[in-house]
């Protein structure tokens, strides 16, 4: 599954998008860049098919889906 | 649905680099044509030196996620133009490296009569900064950055 | 207080003619030197083709009291300060005939941050339009005319 | 008295200023308007030195004041 990285976060974690076949939810993909990149909860935000997903939301994710990790937003 | 999204033409949000004087007088004289507007607002963002622990920021440096951006941005438009009695309205947002003093964000915004021009703009440049993924980086005088954050 | 009158340069506001676009544009370029500047906003009146009894309005011809205009403009711009945390305020009327899709009026606001600005320019075009001596005709296609007034 | 007269009202006198020697306070200005001009009330407003007063105001006016008759104001 490929995840896309957004502003700081691809800062963070050097590159703009990976392949990840482990990742089934959101839970797991939480896990995954915590223990990666040293990333805490309150850095990121998930958008799944171009929306922005609770993180606590127990969530499967699809090999179809558009998933994307974003830092906070900053426009204007 | 799709059908309909897919035939209509989406709106250019996003420009490399600043958006130039020259550029906002284009726009307002394109709208001389439209008889029926009776009031204009405009609302520009401008790179401010802000002071950064004893650091002066020199410049901002945008990028964007670009699908999602526009797909949010079409949201925006149409819940505007659902609120607000609007003849048309204009968004457009610098991407890239903008210098202090130099203009990132404007927003366009003609109607018949001008109540509802101030608050729409408001509306709309609220919106845009808190639900469209817009990143920003705060480059120093020394080239070190930090990341900014709209609350 | 006379000799504060006397020494306060008061600022032009009526200018002979319409308001155009690379005027405007002028404008925003002078203000890209101030760097504590974080927000414009930006008011328009254009002249709209009303229909009046079946006429069309092609243009408005505006005059003004403009020792008393002046005096009331000075006490708008000092109350606007007051009121709001502004970095520079701007305001231009036309006299003279401007046609329709043209532009007689801009206000124009600059600050640090962006929560007052679309309220002072509200504000601002209000007191102009109750407050200031600016008398206008609507000038239909005979040439024949109807004298305007604001609510 | 020098009275001045702007907009409307300049085109319904069909002169923008003149010398009145009679008028002494602001009731015998706007009884000298009706009579001569046929003006309403409503249709115009009296400025001494630069402020509208009230039209009911009984107000003498002085050789000194500047005194302008004008129509509904029309800005932007």
């Amino acid at each position: 599954m490929e995840i896309s990285y957004f502003g700081e976060i691809a800062e963070k974690t050097n590159k703009t998008s990976e392949n990840l076949q482990e990742i089934s939810d959101v839970n797991s993909l939480i896990t995954f860049l915590k223990i990666t990149y040293h990333l805490n909860e309150s850095d990121f935000q998930i958008a799944v098919n171009h929306s922005i997903i609770e993180i606590s939301e127990e969530k499967n994710l699809e090999e179809i889906d558009e998933i994307a990790v974003l830092s906070a937003f900053a426009g204007g | 649905m799709h059908q309909k999204l897919m035939t209509k033409k989406t709106k250019q949000v996003f420009l490399q680099g600043k958006i130039t004087p020259e550029f906002i007088a284009e726009m307002i004289q394109n709208h001389q044509t439209k008889s029926e507007i009776g009031a204009h607002n405009i609302f520009m963002g401008q790179v401010r030196k802000d002071v950064i622990e004893g650091k002066n920021v020199t410049a901002l440096h945008f990028s964007c996620y670009e699908e999602m951006a526009n797909k949010k941005l079409e949201i925006i438009r149409e819940e505007t133009f659902e609120k607000y009695h609007l003849t048309c309205m204009h968004i457009y947002h610098s991407l890239g490296r903008i210098n202090v003093g130099e203009i990132c964000l404007l927003v366009f915004v003609s109607a018949g009569h001008r109540p509802e021009v101030y608050e729409a703009t408001e509306y709309i440049v609220n919106r845009v900064k808190s639900e469209v993924p817009i990143f920003g980086k705060e480059i120093f005088e020394d080239e070190s950055h930090q990341w900014k954050k709209n609350i």
